[in-house]
């Protein structure tokens, strides 16, 4: 059977799983003819299925939700990533040190679908976006470390296994930087977790390839976790950068992944569709937007 | 003779503006790198000489304003050393982008001249056409471009034509908008003439207004084929940046790779004065063969 | 006998950012097959602006026009004239030849008969050499005579020629005056023609139309049959002074100051 | 002379009818009398309209016809999403092409006489425009295109009506900051260094390859740097519709400056005219046709540069931040409010460099015809 | 005295696509201050090509040329000529009042002095009424009398004109010939003239130069001082004549075909 799947980003090794379940047969094995297509910050997924231009995509519950109310019944199939891995980092020398600090200061977010966790967040801290001494300024922060670079935010959104390490990269030390870790801070909402059509999935035949498709994914992710050095040479191989980078993001990936069974866990459901609603983001309960029909079956 | 003017005239001239700004770029270089390292030393401890503190800002591997010969051996590295076919060489790439610029400059020049044909040419055209192209030229492109190569994705049209499409959407209205004050250029006289004849509208076209639009038309033809490259990047951005100048942009940019950048900019630009060179090129030819005075 | 152009009480009134110019004022003219008319007139009486008005290229705004029993528009689509302009209007991107063959071209005669004819026509105007020059290698007179041939090489029925001959020495014109007399008497084309020598008027025309200006307007039509066959010497006889001097006495009382 | 004055729009239009009256009804809620109503009134709109009739009579039987028709198709679409069948869609393209001719009736042959009115000037796009609208929202919303593909015109129209101080603020930092200064900024380097470079050959022949390469630099690469070099507020949009329309303007000025005749150029010599008297007087004059197409095309580059370059980083309020974020929260109808903001004002300053165009370059051949 | 115009074994070649074209061969000539000389012959011999060569438009490819005892190029730059094209030359965008004042305003002469030579110009042309007009407003003949004005406007010592009655009638012709015999004669001005007409070249003329064509040289060099005062009726008188004739001999003999 042939399975397209839309990635959220570009070919890097936060898909390390996919890329090597196909390198490696695990697909084939399975009876599947899997199509990766990489991503990018203009890419949004949801779009892309919604077009017929994918049957499963990698999103993260934010966007799904969202897009869920505008009429495109995406479903959560899977959620190989337990953990959130954004985080906020400040420099150490700069002028925010504890959350108490940030009144009157410019923070960095990804926006595009990412920068529900942030409001979220301001939200629960009873802090405006709007500016002003009282509130924070908000900037829109491009997809690099630049603007931390450049000293035009006091504070910037990284994942743990991409920007952060740019930065060091820059030279800063891990001592020289203060960290809001939102998985840590339990404000984290659901990252990339495998999504598809609610009324694709109603066929059996299609729920029966998405089994397929999930647990042959799932069996790439334990290889990659196990040998990352070789996860990290796949994902270049498939037009990933910097083969150092790549490897030190397979093993952060590593952690946000823990136990590959790809099983949602309900409170962290509930505990996103409430920020999401919260922030007007979404104005309704979610109802049917996950299932664990094809955990249960793998 | 020949070779001595071609040194007088340009070599010298660009060779001059060329290291004029190889100057001035090794002091902006110096200026938006020294901060940066600065904060890097403090935070190491160490407090480098001057001389050493300059030739840091110029060596750093992911600097703000990398220096000129960080480009060009980044330039090098990617072109000279590596296959030209291979996916790591800019050669590559520049050519993935050139082959999707070119499709869409020969799309956009000829929608952009039957448009402008057809509003000269067409009272309901001119009154009711013009308006909505100069609106669709305001929907900003990089916010449908997904859009659109989702949706032809969707109906099975991926690889160069996508893109092309970009660039033809870009490239049409600078053609369009030259070619129609081109058209309209003619002599009064002139048209008195064809009109003795009783010349036809394609006989009108074909022998007067064509020729006398040629200076709008290369002109234009030189702001296309640069528009026609900004479609083909931005519509390589949501290929998932695969291959092209907009990969590398793209590329380089989710890794703060700034060198990186640069030589894929440079490399666009080499890309872009090539062909405007040619077009221009194109134009003198054609005026030559026009009988216009030589200078 | 029809005539071949026929107006009644023509005007024409040009409006311009300062007022309207009113450059015909009851202008009626009949024309017939085979003649040979010639408006003289002061300068900005409207000569041009008449021509231009049977050639379909101004409307009218009052009066009524015939050409060949059709309205000036048919007669232009069934290509009934052929028009010399005042300015040559030589297209700068065609040579003298491509310039000439032009109206052939749009007419859609076959290119062996389109060379004979470019042949023929510049060597009537003895351009013969300048085939590959572009426009602006050839001197005014030769410019101009470059527009006459392009005009003859159409072969017309009718001729509407403004001041063709302005540009050019006394011999060359004299040459092609006779030149024109010729092809006239052979082919029996119907000639309107604009001139400022009463002398060439007078050799040429079988009338003479003098005008006056602000606004233009018919003075005096004077008629001149000297006979089909006319050597250029006719111009010393007695009767051909005769006539000139009428026209030049014509001109001068249109004219708003003595000279 | 036959009453009878056929033309292929009304013809198609006919067949058209008689084919949707083989797929009745058109859509789920639309009862098949309904439907029968609409065929009806689209063929009897054909056919009247070809009869030779004074011009006030056909535009009234066009615009009856085909906007009846509309009229009652769009009704048709409540509570139907995506069930509209073939028949519905060619009585669509019928009402459509009526549309047409009404259009093509209302701008007239070209002939003269018919000009001028201004009114028709502005209903004959407008007319178009209203077509463009009505078949958009019948296609989206009768073929279930999803939302989050391409909304509907009805759903970009409310939010535009309720995001009013959105948009305005948007507009405010976009256009208002970014887009006026660059399009100053970089129209008025592009004709300095056009007018520098014709004076001193040297620069002409050194910088101008140089000032295409760095003016034909794709702004998606320049973005980026141009917010590291001037911030991420507006400074950096302005910067790249800078760089943006900065070429369009040096290469038609530059063909502008060649465009003057030779004689008038040796007129000038005789007169032993300087090279800035020979410039102002007479060679800039010649240019200006040329000046004025590339403050057209750069008065829509601009727009799209600014709005690209807010794509990345910025402050969180403009046309083009809205945009890209409002894509990612699936918000399509924000998106396209913006993007309809973005061509009305666009076309509103194209517009005004047109008459501007006029009013400076009258004597120009093709004004005067 | 030094001649104003000093032209020694001039040679001018024009290179074009399909080989050179000998336009000027060893032309010597000079023109004293206050003299007026024609430039007579058949068309395309290179009457306006020495004109254009005197007034620094066009390089000669040999000999030398000195214009107030300077290069062509100095001259020119210290405006020493006033010139009439062969054509109009108007700027499309200016109405006629702004096209003649476009010398003077070059010239950085006050507004108050510009309009008064404009205005008094434009009433030796007999244009007045056509001060807002355009030039495309204009009839041919009126284009050309606003190109003379223009170049009269300038007041300069040495007048450079190239058929510039060519499409004017005769009474005006005759109006504007008086009108330049006495401009002439009151303020000693030094006038080179390229005309067609004979009767024009003898009336106006101190010394009428013939020029024969293919390639450009003089022919001869005819005196005509028929003395200061000069009535138009001195057309009549045996003297005129008798130059005229002389000068059509000269012109015949260049030709290259006879008439
Ligand atoms: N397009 C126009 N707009 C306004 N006025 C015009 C136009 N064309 C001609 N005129 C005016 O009409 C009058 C007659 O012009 P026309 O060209 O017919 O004169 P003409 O007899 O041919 O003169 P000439 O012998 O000088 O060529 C003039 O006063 C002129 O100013
Ligand atoms: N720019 C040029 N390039 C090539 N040949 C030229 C150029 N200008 C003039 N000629 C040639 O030089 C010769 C003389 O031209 P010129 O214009 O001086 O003639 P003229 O005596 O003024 O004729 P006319 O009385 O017809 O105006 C002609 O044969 C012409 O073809
Ligand atoms: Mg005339
Ligand atoms: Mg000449």
């Amino acid at each position: 059977d042939k399975v397209t799947l839309q990635l959220k980003w570009v070919a890097q090794a936060q898909f390390a799983g996919y890329f090597v379940a196909k390198d490696k047969g695990f697909y084939e094995e399975a009876g599947l003819d899997v199509e990766i297509k990489p991503g990018g910050p203009d890419i949004a997924p949801e779009q892309v299925i919604a077009g017929g231009g994918a049957d499963v995509i990698v999103d993260w519950m934010g966007g799904a939700l969202a897009a869920r109310e505008k009429g495109v019944g995406l479903v959560n199939i899977a959620q190989p990533y337990k953990k959130a891995g954004m985080e906020l980092v400040c420099p150490a020398d700069g002028p925010i040190k504890t959350e108490a600090d940030f009144k009157g200061h410019t923070l960095g977010v990804w926006f595009y679908g990412n920068e529900y966790p942030f409001f979220a967040w301001m939200n629960k801290l009873g802090l405006s976006t709007e500016g002003g001494a009282d509130g924070v300024t908000v900037l829109k922060q491009s997809f690099d470390v630049q603007p931390l670079i450049q000293k035009q935010a006091d504070c910037i959104s990284v994942m743990t296994y991409n920007e952060y390490w740019q930065l060091i990269d820059a030279g800063y030390k891990p001592e020289d930087l203060i960290v809001f870790n939102y998985s840590e801070m339990g404000n984290d909402l659901l990252e990339d977790g495998l999504y598809a059509m609610e009324d694709k999935l109603k066929d059996p035949a299609f729920a029966e390839t998405m089994v397929k498709f999930v647990k042959a994914s799932m069996k790439g992710w334990e290889y990659a976790i196990a040998n990352p050095d070789e996860a990290a040479g796949i994902v270049m191989d498939n037009g990933g950068q910097d083969e150092n980078h790549q490897k030190r993001m397979m093993g952060e990936v590593a952690k946000l992944i823990g136990e590959p069974d790809a099983k949602l866990i309900p409170e962290a459901y509930e505990r996103t569709a409430k920020a999401l609603l919260d922030q007007k983001i979404i104005t309704k309960q979610p109802e049917g937007a996950w299932t664990s029909e094809i955990t249960d079956k793998m | 003779m020949q070779v001595g003017r071609f040194v007088h005239d340009r070599l010298l001239p660009i060779g001059t503006i060329l290291l004029v700004i190889v100057l001035a770029w090794y002091v902006a270089a110096y200026a938006m790198n020294a901060p940066f390292q600065r904060d890097t030393d403090r935070r190491a401890g160490v407090t480098p000489t001057s001389s050493e503190f300059l030739v840091k800002t110029m060596s750093q591997p992911k600097p703000t304003m990398p220096a000129p010969h960080q480009v060009v051996e980044n330039l090098w590295k990617n072109t000279l050393t590596v296959k030209p076919w291979s996916k790591r060489s800019l050669v590559y790439h520049a050519w993935i982008t050139l082959s999707a610029t070119l499709s869409g400059f020969a799309m956009g020049t000829a929608l952009g001249v039957l448009i402008a044909i057809g509003i000269v040419h067409i009272p309901a055209l001119d009154r009711s056409f013009l308006p909505w192209i100069i609106a669709s030229q305001t929907i900003p492109i990089l916010a449908i471009a997904p859009m659109i190569i989702v949706l032809l994705s969707a109906i099975g049209i991926t690889g160069l034509l996508p893109k092309a499409l970009i660039s033809t959407y870009l490239s049409f209205f600078p053609v369009a908008v030259g070619m129609v004050k081109g058209l309209r250029s003619p002599d009064v006289l002139h048209l008195d003439l064809m009109r003795t004849y009783s010349a036809n509208k394609v006989q009108t076209l074909w022998k007067l207004r064509i020729p006398a639009s040629v200076p709008f038309f290369f002109t234009s033809m030189k702001v296309a084929i640069a528009a026609s490259l900004i479609g083909a990047i931005v519509g390589e951005l949501p290929t998932g940046a695969v291959a092209g100048i907009g990969s590398k942009l793209l590329a380089g940019s989710y890794y703060s790779q700034t060198i990186d950048i640069f030589a894929a900019l440079i490399a666009g630009s080499i890309v872009a004065i090539l062909l405007v060179t040619l077009v221009d090129l194109a134009g003198r030819f054609v005026n030559a063969r026009m009988g216009a005075r030589q200078p | 006998m029809n005539p071949v152009i026929s107006a009644q009480n023509l005007d024409l009134t040009f409006t311009t950012n300062d007022g309207p110019v009113h450059a015909l004022s009851d202008i009626t003219l009949d024309i017939d097959k085979g003649e040979f008319v010639s408006l003289i007139g002061p300068s900005g009486c409207g000569k041009t602006t008449l021509l231009r008005v049977i050639a379909d290229l101004e409307q009218p705004t009052g009066g009524s026009i015939s050409v060949n029993g059709m309205t000036p528009e048919q007669a232009r689509i069934h290509r009934a004239y052929g028009y010399v302009f005042q300015q040559a209007a030589l297209f700068p991107w065609r040579t003298i030849a491509d310039n000439i063959a032009l109206p052939l071209e749009v007419m859609g005669i076959a290119a062996a008969e389109r060379a004979t004819r470019v042949r023929d026509n510049m060597a009537l105007v003895d351009l013969m050499g300048f085939e590959n020059k572009f426009p602006w290698q050839l001197s005014g007179g030769m410019q101009q005579r470059a527009s006459i041939a392009r005009a003859l090489s159409v072969q017309p029925d009718m001729l509407l020629m403004d001041e063709p001959f302005g540009a050019l020495d006394e011999i060359v014109r004299d040459h092609l005056n006779s030149q024109l007399l010729k092809l006239w008497a052979k082919t029996q084309k119907t000639v309107v023609f604009v001139t400022h020598s009463i002398p060439e008027a007078v050799y040429l025309s079988t009338r003479i139309v003098v005008m006056s200006p602000r606004p233009g307007r018919i003075h005096s039509i004077i008629d001149c049959n000297l006979g089909a066959d006319r050597p250029l010497d006719i111009r010393e006889t007695p009767e051909f002074l005769a006539i000139a001097h009428q026209v030049r006495e014509g001109l001068r009382e249109g004219h708003s100051y003595e000279g | 002379m036959s009453a009878i004055r056929p033309n292929w729009q009304a013809l198609a239009a006919l067949v058209a009818t008689l084919y949707a009256l083989t797929a009745l009804p058109f859509t789920a809620t639309m009862g098949p009398a309904l439907s029968l109503a609409v065929a009806a009134l689209l063929a009897a709109g054909a056919i009247l309209s070809m009869l030779r009739a004074a011009r006030p009579i056909e535009t009234t039987i066009l615009a009856i016809a085909s906007f009846g028709a509309a009229a009652m198709l769009l009704a048709g679409l409540t509570g139907a999403f995506g069930t509209a069948n073939a028949g519905y869609f060619a009585s669509l393209a019928a009402a459509w092409l009526l549309g047409w001719r009404l259009v093509t009736v209302l701008s007239g042959d070209g002939s003269h006489g018919d000009k001028g009115s201004s009114l028709v000037a502005i209903a004959v796009p407008a007319l178009f425009g209203i077509w463009v609208l009505i078949l958009w929202e019948c296609i989206v919303r009768g073929a279930g295109v999803p939302f989050v593909l391409l909304p509907p015109p009805s759903a970009i129209g409310l939010r535009i009506a309720g995001s009013l101080p959105i948009l305005a603020a948007d507009f405010r930092q976009t256009v208002l900051k970014a887009v006026l200064f660059g399009y100053v900024v970089g129209s008025l380097a592009g004709f300095l260094v056009a007018i520098l470079a014709d004076r001193f050959r040297f620069l002409a022949n050194g910088l101008l390859p140089i000032g295409n390469m760095v003016s034909a630099l794709p702004m998606i690469g320049i973005a980026p740097i141009m917010v590291i070099w001037f911030g991420f507020d507006w400074q950096s949009k302005a910067a790249v519709v800078v760089v943006m329309t900065f070429f369009p303007m040096l290469v038609n000025t530059l063909a502008g400056l060649a465009a003057s005749g030779d004689m008038e150029r040796d007129l000038m010599r005789t007169y032993g005219a300087g090279h800035w008297q020979v410039l102002v007087k007479l060679r800039l004059q010649a240019a200006m046709p040329f000046i004025f197409n590339a403050l057209k095309i750069n008065s829509t580059l601009a727009l799209i540069g600014a709005i690209v370059a807010e794509f990345f980083g910025t402050p969180i309020v403009g046309m083009g931040f809205r945009i890209s974020t409002e894509v990612g929260r699936m918000n399509l109808d924000m998106v396209w409010a913006e993007i309809a903001l973005a061509a009305i004002v666009g076309s509103l300053f194209y517009g005004g460099l047109a008459l501007l165009e006029r009013a400076v370059t009258f004597w120009h051949p093709s004004y005067r015809r």
